[in-house]
Parts: structure tokens; C-alpha cells; sequence
């Protein structure tokens, strides 16, 4: 479904992603762990075309995207969430699902629907609100909700982006335990066939919900297998055990 | 919208205030006059001017008191302007209107006043086409046609040696028709112009590179149309790149205007322009008219002065002949002749233009700055027909 | 030398005397958006302000330098008011807010003009030292317009000195490159903007002064200058010296030689360029904020 | 992000009503300044569209404007054509200017679009004034205006002409309410808010803000035709970019992003101003002291102010109610 090959950015003589090659199947729960500064979210800016490679190629359905810009990926049906809550502030958690649930739906161009009343829409809206935690919310202006409350929106717009393959930079950071719980909740219901890229930092939730573990180290691809496979590396607990505070 | 159409009334001097007594109060006999001039902007001087002339020349009749004046300022925007006439001919039912220093404001306007037969008494725009092809039996002019000052510069130049001119302009309409006017004048009579340039209108600060393209092309003379700040630029450009000790300066009389002339400085001397006025006039209404100016003023007046002045007159004459409301004051001010103090003056009966002689005059330095030495005059100019039926 | 050849270099002299009047203009302009962020429609204002209060002090003194001294003074006053009153206050307000407060100072600046200095337009002697033309090179060329051209590459150097060797302008370089890291490392920020609009203004004032002998000086002059003075900031990039010099070359070489060589066009070229560089560089030629 | 409130409505009706009653028992010059204000309105809706829901603070939309008024000129007079194919000449130009403003500047931000937009106004100004086809400095006359005697409607009478300008506002506001809820307007609205966001949701950012811009430059040209046939006349002083300026006073006077409040702020500007000329030419001044005292008031324009005022109310009333304003 997503395939990396060789992916390669370099700022200067900074090698931030360095020759990456990835491959999810349909419906695969990947989760990408590493130490701060791995480049972890600067491949996520790579695969959603936020920032264009050095080389290498990103595929989609075996379709290259590595040319299309950041709107045309998501139309083909890659969506993300931010590490660092990038939200529609001035508007109410309705409104901001629902400008996300017309774009997939492909009404967002359209002059005569008005997408507040329609009632297609609307479903999608109160269906991912419900999915996120955020069902009694939507009348909420954004600006006054907490934290977690946006953490989920943030997650909420990517899932009612109507995705095909979703990537998630670190959608539990800065959130309580309670809340990494009912997130972990929500990553089971997510349909089958949805592709996950999760970016990580909490292991428990990590070998739980994912298919499959990348570590990524100064920009490589280190290690790759089963949670059970991660768990018995000595590679990954040394990188991990090397670079301790990581619990930004 | 506001400032485009912005259609209000406003009291230029406290003594029009005195006199525009309030709507209805106007009693059997007195006469109505809307005065449509720039109050604001770029010819706000100009208006000043001509308002002043024109009060004056009622006050000198002895019958100020019968006339009652309404102010309109046209802020020297023709819908501003168009929406002031509307103004002073539905809601104060003006008899006659007065004034309008720009073509454009005039262009507006001809259509209204011709359709709701209000004569119109022009001040100063000079657009060709209101007294040739637009023409109207309700608009009169007594300031002059861009061709009618510049056509007889023609003849003059060749009758004073130059054979080949080199012409410059604003390029609008009235650069357009003062320079159509001379050379076809300069060609008939057997001079050659060697090159033509307009220049952007109102947005060249800078003559410099049409002033070194004219000098390359080495002409006998420059004959111009430039008036108001670009005048000024102008003159002083032409004399700082070094032009002036080369080739002479000709041009319409604006271009030196005693209103402008100070603020060129001793760049305009020996500058030689044709103009329908020239304040050194010495004849004996000339000299009375720039007594009374002064003393009303307190300062010297100007051509616009004068065209005020006599468009004042015109109406006074008109109300003398015993012509009272629209359709009469329209049917007299045609007729009108005089001798004011830009010497024999009267109406075209075919076109409703001013007949006037052309003065040709250079500046030169006098006791108190730069005075008008006058070189030349043509007699009685009037413009052809030009296409121009009632 | 040919008449051609002495024809055009005499136009490449129009084309750099009209840019470096505008170089004069935008670099104040252009430095106090790249370091305060703000826009100042009022700038084309206090040019005119320049050039008027340099025909008050010709008038007065019968001297051009004494207006060619006094106007930016003048003008940096002017300046220093209209930051204390207003500017500081608006430092944050948003690019909108700063447009219309400054399109207000326009309107008062115009009717302020009127009342002092009236409607007609007014003219500045040029000083005796550069008055008229000179010959060289078989070239005949008004020695004023060379002043101008003189004073312009002048003021050029010691800007760019300052900028590169001087305490005040590491400060600024450091302001416009990053306003909080600026801050972070000690700098009195608030004091180089107040330097830098005080600056800017000056420059405007001493533009109008110069301008004065060459154009004619009434009260929309300044709003007719500002557009160019605007598209030369644009097209040369926020808060850049090179840029405004770059830009000012163009738009004045642009001007001139459209003037020359193809006049039906030449008023559109500026524009065409405008939009050329705001599809390919948005951010200007030269920004100084990479 | 847009939504028509019971206020909103309420305001809208009370001016319309208003303006229509002062133009049945108001004088010719009353019937001037009425026209004047729907123009203004018209113009203010249109750019407040832009400004106020979608961040594109323009400085061109007097040329719009101007633009559309010379193409309602061009067909009617030089090409002879009915004043219903110069009203469509008109939108369509004022929307194709627009749509491209919109395209070429749609990566600029902030101050540059600002200055974007100011600078492609001028352009027009130069060409229109440089055009000998269109009168140059002269500008074009004999236009004539809509013919709706079908519907027993004489525009040529002063009231009535008066009257349909007031209808043109109410109409001109159902169109823009009905952009700024539909789809795409709330989208346009989602640029504003985060553009970034917005894009990466899979909104081609460019064509929204170049079709809004030149949606909104069609409303504009709406007011170019209204004033065309008003005057009866073009010249280039329509197109000047002072007017831009203007017009963006009046929006901040009403209340940004608040579409009816640009209409409140085209009325009291009008009469505001028509009362001090009246007393001194210099109004220019007051005028511009006038914006300075409200800008640094940092109010919300008249329209916000009364309903925050109207909300401090409610809210005293009934202290619990968390009730949302849609500013």
C-alpha cells in the first residue's frame, strides 16, 4: 500500500533521512520508534510532500507520489496528524471536522452545498467525533478546549480526511494516561483495511497496537520487525537506554 | 463611493455664504447661478481664481445683489461634477451654471445641461469638441479652445524663423488637441516637425529622457503643452540639462502662466508662449480690471482670474439685455460682445465659442520677478465650425 | 564621441538620477518593514513633507542647503512624533491596521500641506554650486542631476558601512534576520527601531529636498511616488540595502528606456515586472531574511 | 467562518427599510447620497468578503470596481450593446481581473499580498488611462441605463433608480451570505484560519483564493455597473487606488468579517462625510483623524461593537449561558 524506496533529504552536509525504504501492506499497523532527533517527523514531512526528497521515491498503491504536492497526496488518500497541534483555532470542533470531511468527500468546491446543514456530511462528522472522544464537543470553539480534547481533534482531522493510508506523529504526546488508553482504544476500532504509520514514543502502546516496529537512528532505518522481535533486541534497547530522555 | 460621487455643497469664501441666501428665497427678477468649480485637488487654485474673478465682475456690474450663488465643488472628478450639476438644477433649480475648470468635468456634464436646457457658462475647460462636434445651443465658452491659442502659433513660429519643431505634450486630450492644432498651423505654412512626444499625463516626473530625445533630434524649436506642476518641472529641466542655451521653448501660454511662473524661476525667461491673456495687456480695461483685482485680492490675477471675470461678465450682459431665466439667458449669452481686459471679446453665434485675440508674449525678468513682454498678437481668433450644429 | 553614443549615456544618466531618487525613497521604507514589520503608506507623505519644509527653508534663508539641512531633520521630527504618538502602538496591530492607520496620515498629511503651503504648485531654485549644465566628455549634462546621482551612491556607502561595521548595525542586521534572537542576546530592540524609523524618515526628507530642484513640489507628490517607491521594495525584497538598490536600478532604468524606446508600453512594464517576480520570487530579488 | 444571525438580518432589513423610506420622502440630493451608499455597500460587501472571511486584505478592488464600471461603458457605448449584456461585461471582467489578482498572488502573504494587490490596481488605472479606445482622461459618456419596463420599473426616474441601488445591496449581500456558507466559502474560511492545515487536508489553496477573489471582484463589478449607470459616465477617477483605501475604511468603520457591518459603515460614512464638507473643505483631514481613532481604538467596527454590547447583555441576563458569537 505505502512504499519508501530509498529515500534520502540532506539540509546541506545534515543527512536528516538517510536512504529509507519502508513497505506496508494494506491495512498494516506500523509503528516507527527512535530517539529524538532520528528524522522521524522529517520523514513524515517527506511522505506527505511537506518537504521534497534529495532522491528516492514514495509510492502509493505502487503509484509514485514523489512528484505531487502536499494537496494531491491527500487526495489520493494519505493523511496525517501533527506532532504539534496544527488546528483550525478560531472555529468550533464541528467546523473543523467538517472542513476535513468535505475535502474527502469532495464537496469542498462546491458553491450551492452548504456543508454546516448537510446531512451526508454531518453523519461523517458526528461519526469521527464519536471515534475521537469528542461527540458532545462539536460546538465548541477550539481555542477553549484543553489540551487532550485537541490532541484528539488532531486525530480527527485525519481520520475524517477520509484517508487510506494514515500517518500519526506521536498523536499521545503531552497527554495524560487516561487518555493514551482510550487513544489506544480508538487504534483498535480504526477499520482493517485503513494503513497506519504511527510515530511513537510509548512502547506499551507501541507493541500493542502495532504489526510491525521500525526504528529509525540519525535518519536510518536500524532495525525492523515484530513487536516480539523489537522487544528482544538488544539493538533497540541500547538506542533506546543510550538516549533515555526522550519523554518530551 | 464616497469620494467619487461625493455630491455636497461647499462655501468657499464666507462671502458666497452671505450671498447664497437659502433655497426659495430667490425673488421674481433675481437670478440664479450655480457655481461648478474645483474647490479641492489639483485645480483647487485655479478654481479659487476664477470664483474670485467671477464674483468680482457682478460686484463691478452694481447688481451683485441680483443674483443669488450656489457653490458646487466638483473636487476635479467628472462623476463628482455631473452629480453637482444634477444637484444645482433638480434641487436648486439653478438658472444658469457657471464654471468647470476640467475637460473631463465637461465632458460629464454636456449631455445634462444640453437635455435639461440649462445654459452653461464655461469658465475654462477647453476641449474642442464642446464648442465643434459636441457643441450645444445651452453651452457657451469665454475661455478658449485648445486649438484656438494654438493655431495661430503655427503661423507665428514660421513668420519668425523656425522651420522645423520638435512637439512635446501631456498625453490626454488636451495635449492631443493643442498639438493637432499647431502643427497642422506649422505644416500649412511650411514648417516641418521633426518629431512628436506625449508624455505620460501626470505621472512623468521625470521629462529627462523625452527632453535628451528631443535635443538629439536637433529641431529649430520645442514647442510644448504643459501646464500647472508639470509645467514647472518642465521649464526647470529643460533649463538644467543644458537645452535652453540650444534650442528655444515655445509653447501654449500655460506653460508660463503667471500662476505658475514664480516657482520656475529665471528657468522661464526668454520662454515665449501664445496665450489668450497676458497680464502686461496695457490697454485701459486691462489695467482697471488688475486695479479692482488687487484691491479685492491683494494679489495679481491670472488668466484663470480673467476667464472668471468675463464669464461673469457674460452673464451680466446677458441679464442687462433683459434676458431672465434658462431659455432666455441661453438665447443672450450667445450674443454677448465686449471689450474686457483681454481686449474685443464676443461669442461665436455658430458655435458658441469666444472670439478673442492671441497674444504672443515672452517672460523676462521685470523689477519684482519674471513679467510678460509682449511680441505679438493676432486679432479676432475664432475656431471653424467644426462640425457643430444646434 | 557620437551623438548617438553621448545620447545614450546621457539617458543612462536619467535612468540613475530617477533611481537614485528612489533609492533614497524606498531603503527607509524598505529597512523599517524588514526590521519593524511595519508599513508605512505616511512614507511617500513625508517626502513631501521633506521637499515642502525645503522650500520654507529656501525661501527664509535664500540658501538650498540650508532646505538640504534642514528637511530630514525636519522630517526625522516629524518621524519621531508619529512613532511615539502612533507607530509603537501599532507595532503588532497586523499588516491591515497598519495600512489604514497610515492611509489616514495621508488624507491629514494632504490638508495639512494645503493649509500651510496652499495649492498651487511651488518651486526650489538649484543650488548656485550645481546650477545648470556642464560639458564633459562632449557630453552636456545638468551638474544638479550629477549631485544627485553623487549623493545617492554616497549615501549607498555609508549606509552599507554602517550596516556592516558599526555596533548599531550588526544590531540591525541581527534584528531583521531574527527579531527574538535579537532580543535573546541583548539587544535593545526597541531603541534600533526607533533609530531605524527615525533613520528611514530622514532619508525620505532629504529624498523630497532633493527631488524639490528638479520636480515641483505640491501636496499629492508624495502620493505619487508612493507606488514606485513600493513595487521598488517589492520586487527588491523586505528589509534589504542590496535589494532596494537593486530594485530601484530596475524600476528606474525600466521607466527611463521604456520612456525612450517604447513609450506606448512604457507605463505597463514596471507592472509586468512586478508581477514576474511575485510568481517566481515571491519573496522579492534580494530578501534579506532568508 | 460565516453564519447569518437573527442580528444580522434584523440590521440588514432595518438599513434596506431605512434607506428606502429616505429616498421616498428624501430630496434630490437625498436620492444622490442613497445611491452613493449602495454603491459603497455593495463595494465594502464585496471586499469584506475577501478581507474579513479569508484574510486577502485588498487594495485593488477600487480598480475592480472601476474596471467593471469601463466594461459596462465599452459594450454599452462602443460596441452599442443592451445595458444587460454590459451588466454581464461588467462581472465577467471584474471577475477574470480578479481571478488572476488572486492566482498570482495566492503564494504572497500578509503585507506583500497587500501591496500585491495595490500595485496590480494601479495597473489597471494606467492602462484604462492610457487607452484611447476607452476616452483616456476623458472617459466615455452617453451610457445608458437597464431597461426594466417589463416589470413597470423606470430606472431614469431618480426614486426608482434609487430604490433598485438598494435592492442591488440586498442582493449583492444574499450572494455573498450564500458563498460564504457554502462549501467553499467555509473552506475559503479554513485557508484563512490555517492555511497549511488546510492544504495538507487536500485543498488545492490557489484555485479557492483565485476563484474567491475573483468571486468577490464579480460583486465589485455589480458596484462598477450600478455606478456607471448612475452617472451615466466613465472616467479614469474611478479607478484610482485612494478609493481602495476607502472602501477598506468603510469595512473596518462596519466591522470586519461581519458582512452586514460594511454595509452600516457605507452609510455613516456617507452621510458622515456629506455633513462635514459641509463645513470645511479640509475633510480629507477629519476623515483620516477619524480612522486613525478608530483603528487604534482597536474597536470591532460599529456592527462588532453592538454585538458585543448585545451579548454583554444576554450574558447579564441569563449569567450561565455560554452563548457563542460567530465574529
Amino acid at each position: 500500500m505505502l512504499k519508501v524506496a530509498n529515500l534520502c533529504k540532506s539540509f546541506g552536509s545534515l543527512v536528516v533521512t538517510d536512504d529509507v525504504s519502508l513497505h506496508l501492506e494494506k491495512g498494516e499497523r506500523r509503528v516507527v520508534l527512535g530517539p529524538n532527533g532520528a528524522g522521524k517527523t522529517t520523514l513524515f514531512n517527506l511522505l506527505a510532500g511537506e518537504i521534497a526528497p534529495s532522491s528516492g521515491d514514495v509510492f502509493i498503491d505502487g503509484k509514485s507520489i514523489t512528484s505531487l504536492p502536499v494537496e494531491a497526496r491527500a487526495h489520493i488518500g494519505l493523511s496525517r496528524s501533527y506532532q504539534k497541534n496544527n488546528l483550525f483555532e478560531g472555529l468550533t470542533i464541528g467546523e473543523n471536522l467538517s472542513l476535513a470531511a468535505a475535502v474527502a468527500m469532495g464537496l469542498s468546491g462546491s458553491l450551492l452545498r452548504d456543508t454546516h446543514n448537510d446531512p451526508e456530511l454531518r453523519k461523517v462528522v458526528t461519526d469521527v467525533a464519536a471515534q475521537v472522544g469528542l461527540k458532545d464537543m462539536l460546538e465548541m470553539q477550539v481555542a477553549n478546549v484543553s489540551y487532550g480534547n485537541r490532541r484528539q481533534l488532531e486525530v480527527g482531522l485525519a481520520l475524517a480526511n477520509g484517508p487510506k493510508v494514515l500517518l500519526m506523529d506521536e498523536p499521545t504526546s503531552g497527554v495524560g494516561p487516561s487518555m493514551i488508553s482510550a487513544f489506544h482504544g480508538l487504534l483498535k476500532t480504526l477499520p482493517r483495511e485503513l494503513t497506519v504509520l504511527i510515530i511513537e514514543h510509548d512502547m506499551d502502546l507501541a507493541f500493542d497496537v502495532a504489526d510491525s516496529i521500525t526504528v529509525l537512528n540519525y535518519g536510518k532505518v536500524v532495525f525492523e520487525g515484530t513487536p516480539d522481535e523489537t522487544r528482544a533486541s538488544s539493538l533497540v534497547s541500547e538506542i533506546y537506554l543510550g538516549d533515555w530522555d526522550d519523554d518530551a | 463611493m464616497f469620494e467619487k460621487l461625493k455630491p455636497l455643497s461647499v462655501r468657499a469664501t464666507l462671502a458666497a455664504c452671505v450671498m447664497a441666501a437659502g433655497v426659495g428665497g430667490v425673488n421674481a427678477g433675481e437670478t440664479k447661478v450655480g457655481l461648478l468649480l474645483p474647490y479641492v485637488g489639483v485645480y483647487a487654485a485655479l478654481g479659487n481664481e476664477i470664483d474670485a474673478g467671477f464674483t468680482l465682475a457682478l460686484e463691478e456690474s452694481g447688481m451683485a445683489g441680483d443674483f443669488v450663488i450656489v457653490r458646487e465643488d466638483t473636487e476635479v472628478k467628472p462623476p463628482v461634477g455631473l452629480a453637482k450639476a444634477r444637484k444645482l438644477v433638480l434641487e436648486d433649480e439653478v438658472d444658469v451654471i457657471v464654471g468647470i475648470v476640467s475637460s473631463g468635468v465637461l465632458g460629464a456634464v454636456r449631455d445634462f445641461v444640453d437635455g435639461a436646457q440649462v445654459p452653461l457658462i464655461v469658465a475654462n475647460a477647453g476641449n474642442n469638441d464642446a464648442t465643434g462636434s459636441r457643441c450645444s445651443k445651452y453651452v457657451a465658452r469665454v475661455s478658449f479652445s485648445n486649438a484656438q491659442i494654438n493655431r495661430p502659433m503655427g503661423q507665428w513660429l514660421y513668420d519668425s524663423g523656425v522651420r522645423t519643431a520638435y512637439t512635446m505634450a501631456s498625453d490626454y486630450a488636451a495635449g492631443h488637441q493643442t498639438m493637432a492644432a499647431f502643427s497642422e498651423a506649422f505644416i500649412a505654412a511650411g514648417g516641418e516637425i521633426v518629431g512628436a512626444e506625449f508624455t505620460p499625463f501626470g505621472k512623468t516626473k521625470d521629462f529627462g529622457p523625452y527632453l535628451s530625445k528631443a535635443s538629439a533630434a536637433k529641431p529649430d524649436a520645442i514647442y510644448v503643452f504643459y501646464a500647472g506642476g508639470e509645467a514647472i518641472s518642465f521649464v526647470k529641466q529643460y533649463a538644467s540639462l543644458g537645452i535652453k542655451g540650444d534650442i528655444p521653448l515655445y509653447g501654449s501660454g500655460f506653460l508660463t502662466s503667471p500662476l505658475y511662473v514664480a516657482a520656475e524661476g529665471p528657468a522661464a525667461e526668454g520662454v515665449v508662449t501664445g496665450a489668450h491673456y497676458a497680464p502686461t495687456l496695457d490697454i485701459p480695461e486691462n489695467n482697471a480690471f488688475k486695479a479692482a483685482f488687487i484691491a479685492k485680492t491683494g494679489k495679481a490675477p491670472s488668466e484663470f482670474a480673467v476667464q472668471g471675470y468675463d464669464a461673469g461678465r457674460v452673464l451680466v450682459e446677458a441679464v442687462k439685455s433683459g434676458a431672465s431665466g434658462r431659455e432666455a439667458i441661453a438665447t443672450a449669452m450667445s450674443k454677448v460682445a465686449y471689450t474686457g481686459p483681454r481686449g474685443a471679446l464676443s461669442i461665436d453665434p455658430a458655435t458658441n465659442n469666444v472670439v478673442q485675440n492671441i497674444y504672443v508674449y515672452e517672460t523676462v525678468a521685470g523689477d519684482n520677478g519674471l513679467t510678460q513682454k509682449l511680441i505679438g498678437q493676432i486679432d479676432n481668433v475664432a475656431d471653424a465650425v467644426n462640425g457643430c450644429q444646434f | 564621441m557620437t551623438d548617438t553614443m553621448a545620447f545614450w549615456i546621457v539617458q543612462g544618466l536619467h535612468g540613475l538620477q530617477f533611481s537614485m531618487l528612489l533609492f533614497l525613497l524606498s531603503v527607509g521604507l524598505t529597512v523599517i518593514f524588514g526590521l519593524l514589520h511595519f508599513v508605512n503608506l505616511a512614507h511617500g507623505a513625508l517626502y513631501a513633507l521633506g521637499a515642502f519644509v525645503s522650500f520654507s527653508a529656501v525661501k527664509l534663508t535664500g540658501s538650498y542647503w540650508a532646505g538640504f539641512l534642514l528637511a530630514p531633520v525636519a522630517v526625522a521630527i516629524a518621524g519621531m512624533l508619529l512613532y511615539l504618538g502612533l507607530i509603537k502602538r501599532m507595532r503588532n496591530a497586523g499588516p491591515m491596521n497598519q495600512v489604514l492607520i497610515t492611509f489616514g496620515l495621508i488624507f491629514v498629511f494632504l490638508d495639512i500641506f494645503r493649509i500651510f503651503w496652499g495649492d498651487i504648485a511651488l518651486g526650489v531654485e538649484e543650488p548656485a554650486l550645481f546650477s545648470g549644465p556642464i560639458e564633459f566628455w562632449g557630453i552636456k549634462y545638468s551638474a544638479y542631476r550629477l549631485f544627485v546621482i553623487g549623493l545617492g551612491i554616497f549615501v549607498l556607502g555609508v549606509l552599507h558601512l554602517i550596516l556592516s561595521r558599526t555596533q548599531i548595525g550588526a544590531m540591525i542586521r541581527a534584528g531583521v534576520d531574527n527579531e527574538h534572537m535579537a532580543a535573546c542576546l541583548g539587544i535593545n530592540v526597541e531603541k534600533v527601531f526607533f533609530i531605524v524609523f527615525c533613520v528611514g524618515c530622514a532619508l525620505a526628507g532629504l529624498a523630497g529636498a532633493v527631488a524639490a530642484p528638479i520636480l515641483s513640489v505640491y501636496p499629492g507628490m508624495g502620493t505619487e511616488i508612493l507606488i514606485p517607491a513600493l513595487i521598488v521594495v517589492v520586487i527588491g525584497g523586505l528589509g534589504s540595502l542590496k535589494g532596494a538598490m537593486a530594485g530601484s536600478l530596475l524600476v528606474g532604468f525600466i521607466q527611463t528606456f521604456g520612456a525612450v524606446i517604447a513609450p506606448q508600453i512604457a507605463s505597463v512594464l514596471v507592472y509586468v515586472l512586478l508581477a514576474g517576480v511575485l510568481i517566481f520570487r515571491p519573496a522579492g530579488l534580494f530578501p534579506a531574511r532568508s | 467562518m460565516f453564519h447569518q444571525t437573527k442580528l444580522k438580518t434584523f440590521v440588514l432589513l432595518a438599513i434596506l427599510v431605512g434607506l428606502i423610506i429616505y429616498t421616498m420622502n428624501g430630496s434630490y440630493f437625498g436620492r444622490e447620497l442613497v445611491v452613493e451608499v449602495a454603491i459603497l455597500a455593495i463595494l465594502a460587501i464585496s471586499v469584506d468578503m475577501v478581507s474579513g472571511y479569508g484574510g486577502m486584505v485588498s487594495l485593488c478592488h477600487g480598480a475592480i470596481f472601476g474596471l467593471g464600471a469601463y466594461a459596462y461603458a465599452a459594450v454599452n457605448v462602443l460596441m452599442g450593446g443592451p445595458p444587460a449584456l454590459a451588466v454581464v461585461a461588467a462581472i465577467v471582467a471584474a471577475f477574470t481581473f480578479g481571478f488572476a489578482v488572486g492566482a498570482v498572488t495566492s503564494r504572497t502573504r500578509g503585507i506583500f499580498f497587500i501591496m500585491a494587490t495595490l500595485a496590480f490596481g494601479q495597473m489597471i488605472y494606467v492602462m484604462i488611462f492610457d487607452s484611447k479606445s476607452l476616452g483616456g482622461d476623458d472617459g466615455m459618456w452617453g451610457l445608458t441605463r437597464l431597461d426594466l419596463s417589463a416589470i413597470g420599473v423606470n430606472l431614469e426616474s431618480g426614486v426608482q433608480f434609487a430604490i433598485f441601488s438598494v435592492l442591488c445591496i440586498g442582493l449583492t449581500y444574499v450572494v455573498a451570505a450564500l458563498i460564504l456558507r457554502s462549501a467553499f466559502g467555509r473552506t475559503f474560511s479554513g485557508i484563512h484560519e490555517n492555511e497549511d492545515r488546510m492544504r495538507a487536508l487536500g485543498t488545492p489553496v490557489w484555485k479557492f483564493k483565485a476563484l474567491a477573489f475573483g468571486l468577490s471582484g464579480s460583486l465589485a463589478g455589480i458596484a462598477g455597473a450600478l455606478a456607471a449607470q448612475h452617472t451615466m459616465f466613465v472616467s479614469p477617477e474611478l479607478v484610482i487606488w485612494t478609493f481602495s483605501g476607502e472602501v477598506l475604511i468603510v469595512v473596518i468603520l462596519g466591522g470586519l468579517g461581519t458582512l452586514v457591518g460594511p454595509v452600516l459603515g457605507a452609510v455613516v460614512m456617507v452621510f458622515l462625510k456629506h455633513e462635514i464638507s459641509n463645513i470645511t473643505t479640509y475633510w480629507h483631514m477629519i476623515i483620516g483623524i477619524l480612522l486613525i481613532i478608530t483603528v487604534m481604538a482597536g474597536g470591532r467596527g460599529i456592527y462588532g461593537g453592538l454585538e458585543q454590547y448585545l451579548a454583554r447583555r444576554a450574558a447579564k441576563a441569563a449569567p450561565a449561558s455560554g452563548a457563542k458569537t460567530d465574529a
